[in-house]
């Protein structure tokens, strides 16, 4: 897994490749700690060159998500391949959270 | 003999490495690419699993592998030698209850059509996971 | 315990298993694509001799691998229980014969830092292949 | 491994993809075998989607080149990626064999 940081306007872009497991999303939730931190909104999770994300990948997002909505930012995901987006659907977090078709649109106000 | 068995540590850096001998099982059974995808997830759970709850996250402790492969059916046993659960306190949170974690066992019994646990007789568990390809799901 | 230990069939079916978890263990070990690849010709070469010279070809026999994994160190132990053949006579025909076959122990020894052949106690063989990571090369 | 047949003019191009080895082999050798029979040349071996070849893909390529040899034909390879050509070093075959650039320019006279 690797994670490239970007910011667009006030959006802080996390760019993640690879494959996302309970020994690399430490690593994600770490890199996500820092924007929570300085109160960042929105904060995108571009999963688009995800190869594989598991439970703890997901768990971390549920993380961010309930850490952004204490300050009253947004979180925004987009990029989801068929077999990521069968995984929030097995999960029921698809309605949960704000999926974006692209990374632009999940840039925007 | 069509089956491969394999030792491995119970360190979360070997999970790659078990999704690549489980997609090579998939593929010799012939499953498509997204049925792949759904097993190589509960796999991965069911290993995660027992590292953190078997054996406390305990990296050096040993996961037995036995990968059956023949035509249209997956079959993976996953055995550990630790901390033994009665299975029916194995279960996922409720899905409205929004928290981190609590999911695993709920994406494997999702995707695949066996999921279960029995004790080993010299400690620990032995958890099968089983697919049949979609194909021949009907015709079983 | 920072070894996979893993049976598969004397069966060329499961060639492409065996490079997949080498791929593995060369990433985890740190290795460059390149070198990577180098790895799994010779792993390929040894495993397919195994096949075909210690087993004759049989498809249900049994190929233990050993594989370790240390930073910028490959090491894989091949073990048969098959048919013995004296060291000192596995070898590669001459290059400039130019004919079918007899390039594999040549490649393997272009290729790897060590190709060792052991008998076992029990009977076969255990061949060793190692390799060190390119830049840890000059170093050790 | 997959391999692909198509006709350009006289020459039999043979597009291979995957992995080839003694499990996969077998089968690129009976199609080579087809064009052997008819006696065409040239024969084109298009390397370009191999991912992976060993000794027993050079076996079946050797033989190749003999039996073309045998009826005055020619036998070419082309799309030998970085890792392919390597091989043929190691086994000193990059001088036996006809080794072109392009698919067009193996296809030629
Ligand atoms: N291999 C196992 N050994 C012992 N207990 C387990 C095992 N797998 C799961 N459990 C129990 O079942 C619960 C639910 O597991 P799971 O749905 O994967 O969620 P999580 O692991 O995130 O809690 C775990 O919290 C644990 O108590
Ligand atoms: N695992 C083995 N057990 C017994 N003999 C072997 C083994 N590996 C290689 N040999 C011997 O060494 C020879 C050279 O092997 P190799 O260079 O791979 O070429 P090839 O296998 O195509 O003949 C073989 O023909 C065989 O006689």
């Amino acid at each position: 897994m690797k994670v490239t940081q970007e910011t667009q306007g006030t959006a802080a872009i996390f760019i993640v490749e690879g494959q996302v497991d309970l020994h690399t999303s430490p690593e994600l939730r770490s890199q996500l700690r820092t924007a929570l931190n300085s109160r960042s909104s929105p904060l995108v999770v571009d999963l688009n060159a995800v190869s594989f994300i598991d439970s703890s990948g997901l768990a971390t997002l549920i993380e961010a998500l309930k850490s952004v909505g204490s300050y009253g930012g947004k979180l925004r995901l987009c990029g989801l391949n068929p077999d990521v987006r069968k995984l929030f659907e097995l999960a029921r977090l698809n309605e949960v959270f704000d999926l974006r078709t692209s990374r632009a649109e999940a840039c925007g106000p | 003999m069509n089956e491969v068995r394999c030792t491995v540590p119970s360190d979360t850096a070997y999970l790659p490495m078990v999704r690549a001998m489980v997609t090579e099982g998939a593929r010799l059974a012939g499953f498509d690419p997204e049925t792949t995808h759904g097993i190589l997830l509960a796999v991965t759970e069911a290993v995660t699993n027992v590292i953190r709850h078997a054996y406390g996250g305990e990296p050096d402790q040993r996961i037995d592998l036995l990968l059956g492969t023949r035509p249209e059916h997956f079959r993976l046993d996953i055995v550990d030698y630790g901390h033994f659960v009665d299975p029916s306190k194995i279960a996922s949170r409720p899905l409205d209850d929004l928290r981190p974690g609590g999911l695993g066992v709920h994406l494997m019994k999702s995707i695949m059509d066996r999921v279960e646990y029995r004790p080993n007789a010299h400690g620990g568990t032995t958890l099968t996971l089983e697919k049949h390809a979609p194909a021949a799901k009907g015709s079983s």
